[in-house]
């Protein structure tokens, strides 16, 4: 195993400063720029496709927020904002460049790992020019601001998991720490130019490994490590606003375009397919979680409408630029009854994954990394290699390969998840002290309290 | 003078505070609580876990009236919060020992 | 009367196996794509208008929502999330093919109905082409996903009327019906390529007759069939929150501009009269039912800002591409204040139309598609045939086909509304028993209250 | 000084009549247009930016409704809604003539005021065809609409000062006056073709003095001329939703998006450069908020990161198009951090800015426009003049020229807000009689309670 | 001892809570309560339709003292609730018979 | 009979509902209120200002007994609700002259 030069942390802190100084990196970013190589259309889209992406983080907040009691409804909140604070800090000082720079620890051809010579956008490279092979037609710089929205949410995405009983400041150094030593890494084998799961042909349109499954099962992990709340399971944790959620649950939906049509990074045919089989995944997830609470617990509710919708998302990111509709549409469906049971069983396992963060990212995730390889269809977006087509267009190998990141990714994930969570609980502590989590989080950790 | 603490279902207050107009009782006051009693709660399952939800939401009444009209005032709050289900609630009543108007001063009967 | 080919239910089925297995209807899309056609502008404003209005229906459940009572509130939400849920199920499968699909049914040059040939986005005929005459810069698909979405919002303006006591089931099956049957035709009658309405000259930009008017008076209906609420007119249903129905008022001026704009089928000319005719008459309802609060019930309300905006907004619908900036005042003044109006006299009529969809979308929308017959303008849109300008221009003939297309909707929405609504009630029920009306919908219903 | 030819108000109402009759001034805007000058990706960004920001405004209302007492939470987002309403109209008829039209009032090669050639957008002036120097690419309504949405949400900022206490009737001719008077003369000079604060050099990209110092400013006065509210600061007046203020801050920096990448009028680099350096702003202004209450105040509140955020994002709005990430990052921690103190200083001042406008805006726009003259860029945007960059690129006169901007502005919104508010107070009176400040204001002055 | 139910205007509790500190009254129980009396509620039109919305939002403040500091506690009461309107709310004296200081097991006054 | 009026910490609810449950009391009303005595609220810093929060959130727990269970009743729900810091809150005994059940008209001991 050959490690290329690494810049390496010291290098970091020098970039710093020529940065700043320079006002940031940005010389001769004008230069020799094939100008018409950018597309309006396309910059118009991923601009507002970012932007649509932002939008999901506080929509995370509403969602999760109006599933905690009222004592703990802020403490949320802050989880979702403070990671819109840290994470796009960490993500243009270093997350970037270790996820999408060029190798710096590479197997043979496949990578493992970016370099520093991104970090603090390292100059010219990230300026206003299109990167060949991120965004051949939007400036390189619209492509990390937009990929920055994906590193933003995904450890929100965790919060669900410790809700009501997690100690905020652990909760800012680990989601740091977490977004550079498992976001960034799985990213970059995914995603970027010579990444390993990549270059095996496994396929992930738009974050199902790298968002929801990493998120997912890192959620399951903390769930047990930080132990279940007091008073799980006797006690039942009614959500206190229902109308938060489905606030949270409609503008996800709305952002979740972004999020997949985005993933296209530019607005032509692929970006429709997604934009298409999102949609579709969404409705029939909410239908079938409706109808399996209709049949298993003889009335619809809205809490599982909203979940579903949820759950069917989340399953047709890895698809959706790969898929049809009708494909969507069962890709959601599926997703939606598996995680409707997921959730339930976890339950009843005596699991205290607060808001089911693993329920429906981490089983959602997985079934729609799985369902990619059975539904894929190079017809549909030519970047699925002629030989590499979903089981139901008599191909296995793109099967196997998905099957294969799946593992690599749950491998991987829980591994390093588990050295970060060990090492912050002797070390600073996951759980706030019994009596403040009685009282609860919003007047201790935040001294506010939501309603007056 | 007594005061009447009437626990009803939430839905009953309109008929109960209409049906107590009625027979010249021209003041209440109205919160919002939750009771359990022979009524235990209701189950909800929630996240496949079966939870017994024991409070219920109930609307407390509080009425002070002279003793003369307790027991027309008890006799038209049972007919008229009464569902027939359990959970229908209780009355108690509660002396009084004095009233005040806080706008104008008067004291004890006057001041209702 | 000549009777096309009509592929017929069971063919629907034939169909669906055969799409599946297909994973979709999506061989060959992309051969033979005249790769230019696409102008990547006009697909991005379209995917994102098709965002936009798909945010709209859960912006109408946080207006409504917020008009109910507490114990209600989660049973107005489930409208809207299940609207969202059924009509794209059934839009896919069956819908856009009714409405927009080669007529079947056609008297001489006038198309009654679409046919089945494009059931379940039959094959490469909804896929990544444009389509000569609807969609000539932006991939098919695209416009009927943009499509899908009016096709899910309109059900749901319906459910205002009914609130606070329809039974959830009926609801479910009732919305599925009515997409078929009413819908999709008029949809069919005014937007598609030979469509009755569309051939007769009438003017509808984005949706007053096929939208507001169907929803509108098919409410007025259900409100009388399905009685008053129990203690209307006697005891006052007060909102429960009138913040939620700000923030739903907020969402649903932002994404009527998707709505109206879109309307345009792309990002040119036509779509910026539309959008600053939209806001011009959404600001101009607001303060026109403002200031009739202020003079007939002497206090300003936020309710009546609000929903003034709607008016307004429903009221520019069919004209939006036709009007002027100033036309738009003038529309949107007019709509407020006579939907202000309208929903005083519907209440003292003793009709139940208990959050006004009649007052807000019938009325409305019929002031919309008459005026539109009086400011359309060939100077602002060249689709304006020049023999057929509004009556300002001294032009009388788009004014009657306008007043002509009013009366055929009407007539058509509420008859084959009624005949739905009659045999609904006889079988399943419109209503649920009083009982669980007084104990409210969201426990009985859905077995969840909102807040806790 | 010399004075142009000044249409003058009679001649508006002139207009108006044509206007109207006219169906609007639309004669003519399709002729002779270089149809090819469009360019659909540009107008697809704008005409979404469009929209962003008019989302802004019912965002703020959140922001501010959720900050108040339960009484009075209506009466807030009213404010905001009636600007919708109000300033929509002001515009369309005068505004933008006055903002944008040719100088009416000229000092040599300084315009001070625009005149009245475009009142109700005078005819084909205002129509389709691209503006050479203000909208080269898109219809020149679009950049009037555009223009729209910033001349609405700033008198709806000031609205945070007189909170709880204003009367609404007062408040509806406040706004329409001063948005003439101080809005539409400021944005001349700052933006208008040969505007007097441009021809000096200052740099202002998306309105650090036009939006931000002039309500900021205006709120500073306004709070101290309407005085207290009672009780302050003796009785503490807790926020009654901090959930609303998140959801409020959430749409607030998703809209910004519009505000600062818009403002690159089309969908290119400079557009890019804004959005980036803009969030960057924002997440390092919530955490600079975040730990400045955590040191001062021993908790970091979900408030503090709110408002932090927000002046990220204000600072970061004059600079967005002229500076890196890492100088956004630099911008947004600063203002987080001074503003976070003038909050607290004004308040120990005993001023009761009640919902802090001038806290955060008027500091926070100041601070941006200073820093523009610090870390503006040539190397980002040829729009700099080569020899007015920032002070780190070595070059004092940019920074001056900003000073000067921030000096005559400030001056002058003072003195004529000063005017407007002395006259009002005389006639109409501001405030709300002591008896309805304590029953609230959303019984006494809109007959309606929030919620029930 | 005596429990004092003073049920007045939200927007006097301030005022109402200090005079009672002033005279050494140092703990009170304060609940959101709806309630109507002489003062019908008040006309509000909605969707075109008058309505009569009885039930205008006051406070009850519960305050348990002992019984040589009722009359005092009465008229400061009176005095800081007082508008002068109608609606202005009442003062229901009741007795108490015994009171505990949960966290310390005092009992009586002195739990007080 | 009496009626106990136990004002508590609210996250002691489930645990003196229980304990109560378990002496055999089946029947209680609770309401959200909010407190202040020795425990003299807390301090919040908002924008800058030190204010002093006065009131806290309580529970108010209002179980009608009968008087032979007074002290049984006293003596759980002190042990359950104690934390040990000041604002445990208190407990306040009052008779009932009369407790009527709605759904079926029993009156007295029964009706509990
Ligand atoms: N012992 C009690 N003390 C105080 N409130 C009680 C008591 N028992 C019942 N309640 C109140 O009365 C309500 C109805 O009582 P419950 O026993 O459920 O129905 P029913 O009175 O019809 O038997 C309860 O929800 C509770 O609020
Ligand atoms: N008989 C009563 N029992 C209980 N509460 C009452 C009674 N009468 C009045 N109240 C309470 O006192 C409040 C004020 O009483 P009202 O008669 O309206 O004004 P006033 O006391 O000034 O005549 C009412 O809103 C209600 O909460
Ligand atoms: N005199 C009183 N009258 C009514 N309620 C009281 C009184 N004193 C205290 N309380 C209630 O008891 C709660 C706790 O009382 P406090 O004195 O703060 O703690 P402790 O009882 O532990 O000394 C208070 O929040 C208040 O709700």
């Amino acid at each position: 195993m050959r490690v290329k030069s690494f810049a390496g942390w010291p290098g970091l802190l020098l970039a710093a400063v020529a940065m700043l100084t320079l006002g940031g990196c940005s010389k001769g970013q004008v230069e020799h720029l094939p100008p018409d190589a950018i597309n309006t259309g396309d910059t118009a889209f991923m601009l507002i496709c970012a932007a649509l992406v932002m939008l999901m983080t506080p929509a995370l907040g509403l969602f999760y927020g109006g599933l905690v009691r009222t004592k703990n409804v802020l403490s949320v909140l802050m989880h979702c904002f403070a990671a819109m604070g840290v994470i796009t800090v960490v993500w243009v000082l270093a997350g970037y460049s270790l996820a999408f720079s060029p190798s710096s620890i590479q197997v043979g051809e496949y990578s493992l790992l970016g370099g520093l010579h991104w970090a603090f956008l390292g100059g010219r490279n990230i300026g206003m020019d299109p990167h060949p092979v991120y965004s051949a037609t939007i400036p390189h710089r619209l492509f990390m601001i937009y990929q920055a929205m994906f590193a933003i949410i995904t450890p929100a995405l965790i919060a669900g998991a410790f809700a009501e009983r997690m100690k905020f400041k652990t909760y800012l150094v680990f989601i740091a720490i977490w977004s550079l030593l498992v976001y960034s890494p799985v990213c970059h084998w995914v995603w970027s130019e010579n990444g390993w799961l990549k270059k095996i042909g496994s396929l992930d349109f738009a974050g199902g490994t790298v968002v929801h499954m990493t998120s997912g099962f890192t959620a399951l992990l903390v769930a047990i490590m930080i132990k279940p709340r007091r008073g799980f399971p006797r006690e039942a944790f009614i959500p206190h606003n229902l109308v938060f959620t489905f606030i949270g649950a409609g503008l996800l939906w709305f952002g979740w375009f972004g999020f997949n049509a985005g993933s296209a990074i530019g607005s032509g045919k692929v970006a429709v397919v997604a934009f298409v089989s999102t949609h579709c995944a969404a409705a029939a997830g909410a239908m079938a979680w409706i109808f399996y609470d209709w049949i298993v617990r003889d009335k619809p509710t809205l809490l599982g409408a909203a979940s579903g919708a949820v759950a069917g998302l989340v399953a047709i990111t890895p698809a959706a630029g790969f898929v049809s509709p009708t494909s969507g549409i069962i890709i959601g469906a599926v997703s939606g009854i598996v995680c409707a049971w997921a959730v339930g069983y976890r339950a009843r396992k005596g699991i205290d994954d607060a808001l089911d963060a693993f329920g429906v990212h981490g089983v959602g995730g997985t079934i729609g990394a799985l369902l990619t390889g059975v539904f894929a269809s190079t017809y549909l977006n030519s970047a699925v290699p002629g030989d590499a087509q979903g089981l139901i267009h008599g191909n296995g190998g793109l099967f196997l390969a998905q099957i294969y990141a799946i593992l690599i990714t749950i491998a991987y994930t829980i591994t390093v998840s588990w050295v970060i969570l060990k090492v912050l609980d002797l070390t600073m502590g996951l759980r706030v002290p019994d009596e403040e989590e009685q009282m609860g989080l919003d007047l201790t950790q935040h001294g506010e309290a939501a309603y007056s | 003078m007594k005061l009447l603490k009437c626990i009803i279902q939430p839905h009953k207050l309109e008929q109960v505070k209409d049906a107590l107009n009625n027979i010249g009782i021209k003041g209440m006051t109205v919160t919002e609580v939750k009771g359990y009693g022979r009524q235990r709660g209701h189950k909800e399952i929630y996240r496949g876990l079966e939870y017994n939800i024991f409070f219920l939401p109930k609307i407390e009444i509080e009425v002070a009236i002279e003793d003369d009209l307790v027991d027309e005032a008890v006799k038209v709050v049972m007919e008229n919060a009464r569902t027939g289900h359990i959970g229908d609630g209780k009355i108690f009543v509660m002396d009084v020992y004095n009233v005040y108007r806080i706008r104008t001063g008067e004291e004890g009967a006057d001041a209702l």
